[in-house]
């Protein structure tokens, strides 16, 4: 089947709009079972996967504005891949974790399809505006997700989400059409093809604009410090599987980003502008934590840490070397994983109790045992535990960033402290000490639904630790490449130097 | 003995407009507005005329025509307009005519 | 000795006249009508409106647009952008009429007038864009706004009189200052053809005082432009005139002689532009910058849709402009594509607001259409939210809706172009656009609807006519990714074609 | 051989998987301690099949699979088992399968007995990764393994509330735990940068490529390499300033600090010296050995002068092990590994089995710690007392128990060493060791019955518990007659150390010293703390009061210092940050939001309805474009 990859993105919207038709008492029944074929499709894209080949694969290309170089063009590779993948389990197992109760359910499932669509779009897609186009697309469903279903200020964060990436992403946008233009200039064609552009040669100056325009908008859906304060509210005010698919999908989309667009296109300036990302992301590692540990409600510290770990993904996207790059998209899916796991569990306290705050908690390890130690999995998986999913990816981003710099390895390592002393403290505070709170006395333990939701999280985070060889290979063949051709495209010597190709080619 | 050329004729036209356009900056009955920008139309006309005449092209001399035509219709459209307005407000002083803001 | 005057009928080229005489002699038609049999049905009346206009769109298509054609003692020029425009014109206006034909009685309608009257207007419009003469561009325009001074009070409540009088009243003082500004031009050059403007000007150019008197010419027209654009701060008129007007007239004014304004636009500046007078484009560049600006700013803060959308409108306008200053091939074409897709969204959206007009101020004392009437509206009719969220995002320029096509293709020209600053302003300002737009979204969608709504106060006017433009207003924002390849091809072809400036 | 080494390595995971996955949710199941200490045995079993097939044919290398490939990185689960880590193996499956039987009496009464075998076997798993590895990353997963089991282990009773500071200087299991963890977070950094420059340098993480590659590297280089590491190593070794978190870790169950705390993973640190000799005996890192061997004799010291007047029983015990490492490390960065490794064995035995003591007294006493109230206990727990009495005498090193013959041969090779100093402090140490093991020693079991009038029942552990620990015993008396053997074997693998003629000759007066130094000791605690009646021990209140008991009862300060300048400030700073984020960063955007919602505000005050004004403004934008004309023509 060749055209996979537009059934993956366009199934799930296809499904929404006839979900319409389904009646609301099986509207989850229906959601469940068309985000299971999503995910089944994706892996059997994995199973379809050359290994052999690091380049683009299931490339499909249809011309839809010839006249100004646009068309429709998507492709995977194995950076890619595993993010689809990721995509379509966490909204498979998001849809689970719904509560039958849940109000407006039939809306809520034809969003998430939607959001799926977008979702798998922006990371298949290989047309810069086709990119833009998921990309922006993917606000809409979320700004109703937190909007409908969320806290007390849902419509100010919600609102917030949407203004603070649109303004971020139309400048973006501006950085799109400029290379366009530079495309257009050098060969007179206009195509907006990742896969030309990466052909297109760049003086230092265009880089550094360019490069500045793309991270606005990457920077944002990120967040980079100090643009993350729309996460917090994001996720505060947001329902349980609007984080999840937030932290798990939407901030990958960023890092994805900066892999996709500015690495490859803009080489030069991307290691030119290593010491300020170092910087900025250093920043995001030890101050988000601290703020994170200064939270007074659980689901703020989870968020918090999110921002603080997509600082050590950051690094690794801009150590230049395969260990550190591959590290970092291993992370993106780890972090996918354990963020969304740690929401989700988030979500199941909430729902029992109406509160988040850590100090409504204390001793649940004794009414909750087996929700206490999915949570410790994953609060392990948070801190890079070895041999947990989270390990990999860490270990890898900091070995390949310290190639770059030893200081700012050290400082950004500080993540496995601080990571664990806001994570720690937040056990202690909700699971350990006596169960002194009346109102937790009677709380249930995870029932079969969360279970279900759960285990398969608990399971890819102890496999994916112990056996990483299936994922890593392809994108470590695929990083070797980008980093090739980075290589071969970069025009300052020093550009050269930074970028560390590996011995083992890239086949 | 002073020759009177283009120039005085684009003077005055140029003095009429701008006290036609003063007419319209200040002035707050309705009626009176019409009638400043009618004063403006024909600066323009005086305007036209002279240049036609400079040039001995008689398209200014038609936009001077046209312009009066359009005046006319105008005036005609307006007092319309007016009309209806003071049945409404029962005055035309522009002060009142102020519902619509913000 | 008077000799007698001869012209040769194919001189005169009359083809190119059909057009406005089609349009003209439809209206007189309607009238003829009336004068016949009275009371009929305003069903009748648009039907003939519609078909008039297709006769009048297949008259301007057949036109030759492949050189440029003069016709009528030379005073009309058919050339690309005159076709393109007129066909804009009409579309929009076929597209517009059938809005009347709401299931509640307006006033308006029931005058066969309305409908002459708007057939003048259009044959005004399109004498505005098919000539580089300024006495036929004058004539045009004033045509066309008188007509539309009238249609607006015909809406018979005391705001669309205050509309009409405010309009009318800034129309004449903009109308001065045309016939002043044309009047400086026809010193510098003693020729009112567009064409011969330039020639002359470029050989006194470098005369004393030459720029003295560009200046006052050009700046005098460029207020007349910007008041027909509204643009800052020309603007005034705009939201309180589609405030007054009924939401059908209101789309329409957000279009149609904003297409017809930008072409002379195109005749007029890009003549200075291309004369390498700077600071044309710097005073466009400005006016345009601030517009958008401004006008985003105070759409943030209105409480009713209409309004929202006027200062919405005034400030896709300001972006528009933009490509005036650019003056390139690419962004004239931009212009058209802005208009072509915009068109449908607002048409939607006004519909939208049509649909839901209530003949009581249920919600407002002052507004038909406060924000208030649209919360909760996905809970009350689902697809009416969906619909208008739909146009809201488009209009907001999220992809793939038609507005962003528009967008992305002027900003790409204002890229190509060199201004990347302008290109970033003009991206910020879509994201501030963004929030008044979802204000409304949030309305429909995050709001529990108040008490007194229930479907009979928001559906209160529909009909199945206007259900039909909903839904052909729906699929084109929807489905534009397809349209606008086709859409730059032809428009492209057609700018390529024509002849303006020197 | 190679399944053996899968035999002995998984054996323990297959105990935690059984015990966590079946059992966890049911309360007690004595199955679960039955056949988890049956699979540390098989291991155990294994590790003596392995070690006698090491010393005949040599290490043996095994490959599982590779784990983390990408780059130039090659990261497989391969295990080593060569004379070092099959000493380990030994020592860790030993004491490991001692004190799950133990522990099938001790947690009898627990309701959480199952969950307690699961981790504790997974803690023996992990340990085996750390001392099997043959590399630097493998190591560093079982690192942070026992990591998280000492972590699970020391907060075993999280039901325990928080107490203050005062009251109980641990606060509570869940705390400690996490102090501990992080602590131990702190250093494993250290231990990471280690990793990233081994593998930028040499191309590779595995051990033997690893060490055939130093000789090309830089000095300087090598000396990072080498403080990294030990950084690494002062963490799980607690070794100052990193200490604070071994004594609190006394908070979880005793079997956990008789197994984690004092024989196996407080070691790693010195096994990870030991492992990385080819480095540390570099003469390039010189002064790091150094440094290394004089903050060990400095944490020998330090930890002892603790022990001297600490009441908790348990708190002695972490004390002297403190101390004990300290000796470990100084042997080990003299450059006498072996002597550290032997060291590191005895140790374990004796101070396994004086924990597990310990633990018995606490059991009899219903966790009671404070030996101030205990006293005379012999007569109800004679074996118990045995046991503690022979662990004390080797923890002494009185001769023919184990700890003389390891404990002796550090304080010989400091001398040998011509480091006079830190001979000084070990053997001044020495004595003090003997004194503060002794003064628990009698306080617990010697003298007035104190525990009588606080209404304790006290009783001795079940029998086969006893029995269970009697291997212990054995090794803690007779380990030390095997020391040639043991020199024979691991110098294989091990650099030698021989001791100079010189030395050898003062070698007898040496020890002469330690041993007169040591009986001192025991006679001065005997004559305060073991009387009855008249010559009974009184509290000395004044003495209490004075500034040296004072620094010494509270740690130095440390702790105190700890919370003043470190917890407090960064939480401090942290919600200082908090608000920040809020006022500043996010008041930014939301000012940008607000302004330009003012800005409309103000703005659509032109929009007056009024059409003068609206022809005014026109009259206005005319205007404008004139001088926006004029300024930009006059400017370009």
């Amino acid at each position: 089947m060749d055209s996979i990859l537009t059934i993956l993105i366009f199934f799930p919207a296809l499904a929404g709009f006839l979900g319409f038709v389904v009646d609301k008492n099986s509207a989850k029944a229906y959601g469940v079972a068309v985000a299971a074929i999503e995910l089944l499709l994706s892996l059997w894209l994995w199973a379809k996967y050359d290994l052999s080949n690091a380049g683009m694969q299931f490339v499909e290309k249809v011309d839809l504005i010839p006249q100004f170089g646009i068309s429709y063009n998507v492709g995977v590779d194995g950076i890619s891949l595993f993010i689809v993948i990721m995509a379509a389990l966490i909204t498979l197992l998001g849809i689970i974790l719904l509560r039958d109760d849940t109000k407006k359910m039939k809306n809520m499932i034809v969003s998430l399809l939607f959001l799926e669509m977008t979702m798998v779009g922006v990371f298949l897609a290989l047309d810069a505006i086709v990119f833009y186009l998921f990309w922006e697309l993917s606000l809409v469903p979320m700004l109703y997700i937190v909007g409908a279903w969320g806290g007390p200020d849902r419509v100010y964060a919600a609102v917030k989400f949407f203004l603070y990436t649109f303004a971020g992403s139309l400048i973006m946008l501006v950085g799109l059409l400029a290379t366009a233009y530079l495309y257009h200039e050098a060969t007179g064609d206009w195509s907006f093809s990742i896969l030309d552009w990466y052909t297109l040669e760049l003086t230092e100056t265009q880089q550094f604009w360019l490069f500045l325009a793309f991270f606005a908008g990457f920077a944002i859906k990120v967040p980079m410090f100090p643009f993350h304060t729309w996460l917090p509210w994001a996720h505060g005010q947001a329902p349980t599987i609007g984080s999840v698919i937030l932290a798990a999908v939407l901030l990958k989309m960023g890092t994805y980003g900066f892999v996709r667009f500015s690495l490859p296109i803009l080489p030069d300036a991307s290691v030119t502008f290593t010491p300020f990302i170092m910087i900025l992301s250093i920043i995001m590692v030890i101050y988000t934590a601290m703020v994170a540990f200064a939270q007074k409600d659980m689901k703020q510290v989870i968020a918090y840490s999110s921002v603080s770990h997509m600082g050590v993904i950051m690094l690794g996207v801009f150590a230049m070397n395969a260990e550190g790059l591959g590290g970092s998209v291993f992370l993106m899916l780890s972090h996918g994983i354990v963020s969304g796991a740690l929401f989700m569990l988030v979500g199941v306290i909430y729902e029992r109790r109406g509160t988040k705050l850590m100090s409504e908690f204390g001793g649940l390890a004794a009414v909750m045992p087996v929700y206490a130690t999915i949570f410790g999995v994953m609060l392990m998986a948070s801190v890079g535990l070895p041999l947990t999913i989270g390990f990999v990816g860490e270990f890898l981003v900091l070995l390949g960033f310290y190639n770059v710099s030893p200081l700012g390895t050290i400082l950004a390592g500080t993540t496995i402290i601080i990571g664990a002393v806001y994570m720690l403290v937040l056990y202690k505070r909700s699971f350990f000490g006596p169960l002194t709170n009346e109102k937790n006395k009677e709380l249930k333990d995870l029932d079969k639904r969360e279970l279900t939701a759960l285990i398969p999280l608990v399971m890819i985070v102890v496999w994916l630790g112990v056996y990483p060889k299936p994922v890593l290979e392809p994108i470590d063949n695929s990083v070797k490449l980008l980093l090739t051709q980075m290589e071969k495209k970069a025009i300052s010597s020093e550009t050269k130097e930074a970028i560390v190709i590996n011995e083992k080619e890239a086949k | 003995m002073l020759e009177i050329g283009v120039n005085h004729y684009l003077v005055l036209s140029g003095l009429l407009f701008s006290i036609g356009f003063m007419g319209v900056l200040r002035r707050k009955n309705l009626l009176m507005l019409f009638f400043a920008t009618e004063v403006m139309l024909n600066a323009v006309n005086i305007a036209f005329a002279a240049i036609g005449s400079y040039y001995g092209d008689l398209s200014g001399q038609m936009f001077a025509f046209f312009v009066i035509a359009v005046a006319a219709s105008e005036v005609a459209v307006g007092l319309g307009l007016l009309i209806l307005l003071y049945k409404k407000y029962g005055s035309l002083d522009l002060d009142v005519i102020s519902s619509m803001k913000g | 000795m008077l000799e007698p005057v001869n012209i040769s009928l194919e001189a005169l080229n009359l083809s190119t006249l059909m057009p406005m005489l089609i349009a003209i002699g439809g209206g007189l038609i309607i009238l003829l009508i009336d004068l016949v049999k009275d009371n009929l049905h305003k069903s009748l009346y648009v039907m003939l409106t519609i078909l008039i206009l297709l006769v009048d769109l297949g008259s301007t298509m057949s036109l030759t647009y492949g050189a440029t054609e003069k016709g009528f003692f030379d005073v009309l020029l058919m050339d690309g952008i005159a076709v393109l425009s007129q066909v804009l014109v009409l579309v929009a206006s076929m597209l517009f009429i059938p809005l009347a034909l709401t299931s509640k009685r307006f006033h308006e309608y029931s005058y066969p007038e309305f409908f002459a009257l708007f057939l003048f207007m259009i044959a005004g419009f399109q004498f505005m864009v098919s000539s580089d003469n300024l006495i036929l561009i004058f004539i045009g325009l004033e045509t066309a706004s008188l007509s539309l001074y009238t249609l607006i009070a015909l809406h018979n409540r005391s705001n669309s009189f205050e509309a009409a009088v405010k309009y009318f009243t800034m129309g004449a003082l903009a109308a001065g200052f045309f016939t002043m500004g044309s009047a400086v031009l026809y010193g510098i050059s003693g020729s009112l053809e567009l064409g011969q403007v330039a020639v002359a000007i470029s050989e006194r150019m470098s005369e004393s005082g030459m720029m003295i008197l560009l200046l006052g010419g050009a700046g005098l027209l460029l207020a007349a432009f910007a008041f027909k654009l509204s643009l800052f701060p020309f603007h005034t008129w705009a939201p309180d005139v589609y405030e007054g007007a009924s939401a059908p007239l209101a789309g329409y004014m957000s279009v149609v002689p904003k297409v017809a304004a930008f072409v002379v636009s195109m005749r007029i500046f890009e003549m200075f532009i291309e004369l390498e007078i700077h600071w044309v484009q710097t005073m466009i560049i400005t006016l345009a910058v601030i517009t958008m600006t401004i006008a985003n700013l105070m759409a943030l803060v209105q409480e009713d849709v209409k309004r929202m959308l006027a200062y919405s409108s005034i400030s896709h306008a300001g972006f528009v402009m933009v490509a005036i200053a650019l003056a390139t091939d690419k962004a004239n074409t931009g212009v058209f594509l802005y208009y072509a897709l915009f068109m449908f969204t607002n048409l939607g959206a006004f519909t939208m607001l049509w649909v839901s007009r209530h003949k009581d101020r249920v919600h407002h004392a002052r507004f038909d259409h406060p924000y208030e009437k649209f919360s909760g509206m996905i809970k009350i009719m689902p697809m009416g939210a969906i619909v208008m969220a739909l146009f809201m995002l488009s209009l907001a320029g999220v992809p793939p809706f038609s507005v962003f096509w528009g967008k992305i293709y002027l900003m790409s020209a204002t890229v190509d172009a060199g201004y990347l600053w302008l290109a970033i302003v003009m991206g910020l300002n879509s994201a501030i656009a963004a929030y008044y737009y979802l204000k409304l979204v949030v309305y429909m969608f995050l709001r529990e609807p108040s008490k007194e709504i229930n479907h009979e106060t928001v559906y209160y006017n529909v009909s199945k006519p206007l259900l039909t433009i909903l839904g052909f207003a729906v699929i084109v924002t929807v489905a534009s990714i397809f349209m606008v390849n086709p859409l730059i091809e032809y428009i492209n072809a057609m700018v390529q074609s024509s002849n303006f400036g020197i | 051989m190679e399944n053996l080494v899968y035999v002995a390595l998984f054996a323990p995971f297959i105990g935690s998987l059984f015990a966590g996955l079946f059992f966890a949710r049911s309360p007690k199941t004595h199955l679960v301690g039955v056949v988890n200490s049956t699979l540390i045995a098989i291991a155990f079993i294994a590790s003596v099949t392995l070690a006698l097939h090491v010393a005949e044919h040599g290490a043996v290398h095994v490959t599982m699979m590779t784990w983390i490939g990408i780059g130039d990185l090659n990261i497989p689960f391969g295990f080593l088992v060569d004379e070092v880590s099959v000493t380990m193996m030994l020592v860790v499956t030993l004491v490991s399968t001692i004190v799950h039987i133990y522990s099938t009496g001790y947690m009898d009464h627990d309701r959480a007995y199952n969950r307690f075998f699961a981790y504790l076997s997974a803690f023996v798993f992990s340990m085996m990764i750390l001392v099997m590895s043959d590399n630097f990353a493998g190591l560093f997963i079982g690192w942070e393994g026992v990591g998280v089991c000492s972590w699970l282990l020391i907060g075993f009773w999280y039901h325990k509330e928080d107490r203050p500071f005062d009251e109980n200087p641990s606060i509570s299991p869940s705390w400690a735990a996490n102090e501990a963890f992080i602590m131990n977070r702190v250093a494993d950094l250290g231990m990471l940068v280690g990793i990233f420059l081994i593998y930028w340098n040499t191309g590779s993480l595995q051990y033997d490529e690893v060490f055939a590659q130093l000789p090309y590297l830089a000095d300087g280089l090598l000396v990072s390499i080498a403080i990294a590491l030990f950084i690494g190593a002062m963490g799980k070794s607690a070794q100052f300033p990193l200490h604070t978190w071994l004594t609190d870790a006394m908070e979880g169950p005793t079997p956990v600090s008789a197994l984690i705390h004092a024989a196996t993973m407080v070691t790693a640190g010195v096994f990870l010296v030991i492992r990385a000799n080819p480095l540390y005996s570099l003469e390039a890192v010189h002064e790091v050995s150094m440094f290394i061997a004089s903050l060990g004799a400095f944490v020998a010291f330090y930890a002892a002068s603790m022990a001297l007047s600490a009441r908790d029983i348990k708190r002695i015990v972490a004390l002297s092990t403190l101390s004990q490492l300290g000796y470990m490390f100084a042997a080990a960065g003299l450059g006498a590994y072996w002597i550290a490794l032997f060291h590191l064995a005895a140790h374990a035995f004796f101070k396994a089995l004086l924990f597990l003591g310990a633990g018995n007294v606490m059991h009899a006493m219903d966790d009671e710690l404070d030996i101030f109230k205990m006293g005379g206990l012999k007569k109800v727990m004679f074996g118990s007392y045995v046991y503690m009495g022979i662990a004390s005498v080797a923890l002494a090193g009185l001769p023919f128990f184990a700890g003389f013959y390891s404990k002796d041969a550090i304080i010989e090779t400091a001398f040998n060493d011509g480091s006079f100093i830190i001979w000084g402090i070990l053997v001044i140490t020495a004595g003090m060791t003997a004194f503060y093991s002794f003064r628990q020693v009698f306080f617990t079991f010697h003298g007035e019955e104190r525990y009588k009038a606080l209404g304790f029942h006290p009783h001795d552990m079940y029998k086969y518990v006893l029995v269970a620990m009697a291997p212990l015993a054995i090794l803690a008396i007779s380990f030390g007659w095997f020391m040639d053997n043991f020199h024979e074997f691991i110098t294989k693998n091990l650099p030698d150390y021989e001791m100079s003629h010189h030395t050898h000759h003062l070698a007898p007066l040496l020890g002469t010293l330690v041993i007169v130094l040591a009986v001192t000791g025991i006679v001065i605690a005997y004559k305060k703390y073991a009387g009855t009646g008249a010559n009974a021990w009184r509290r000395n209140e004044k003495f209490e009061q004075s500034f040296i008991y004072k620094l010494v009862a509270n740690q130095y300060y440390v702790p105190h210092f700890y919370d003043q300048f470190i917890v407090q400030p960064y939480t401090e700073a942290s919600k200082k940050f908090w608000e920040l984020d809020k006022a500043v960063v996010d008041g930014f955007v939301d000012f940008i939001g607000k302004a330009s919602y003012k800005i409309g505000d103000v703005s659509r005050r032109m929009q007056n309805g009024n059409l003068s004004s609206y022809l005014n403004w026109m009259g206005v934008g005319a205007l404008i474009l004139v001088l926006i004309a004029t300024v930009s023509s006059v400017i370009g």
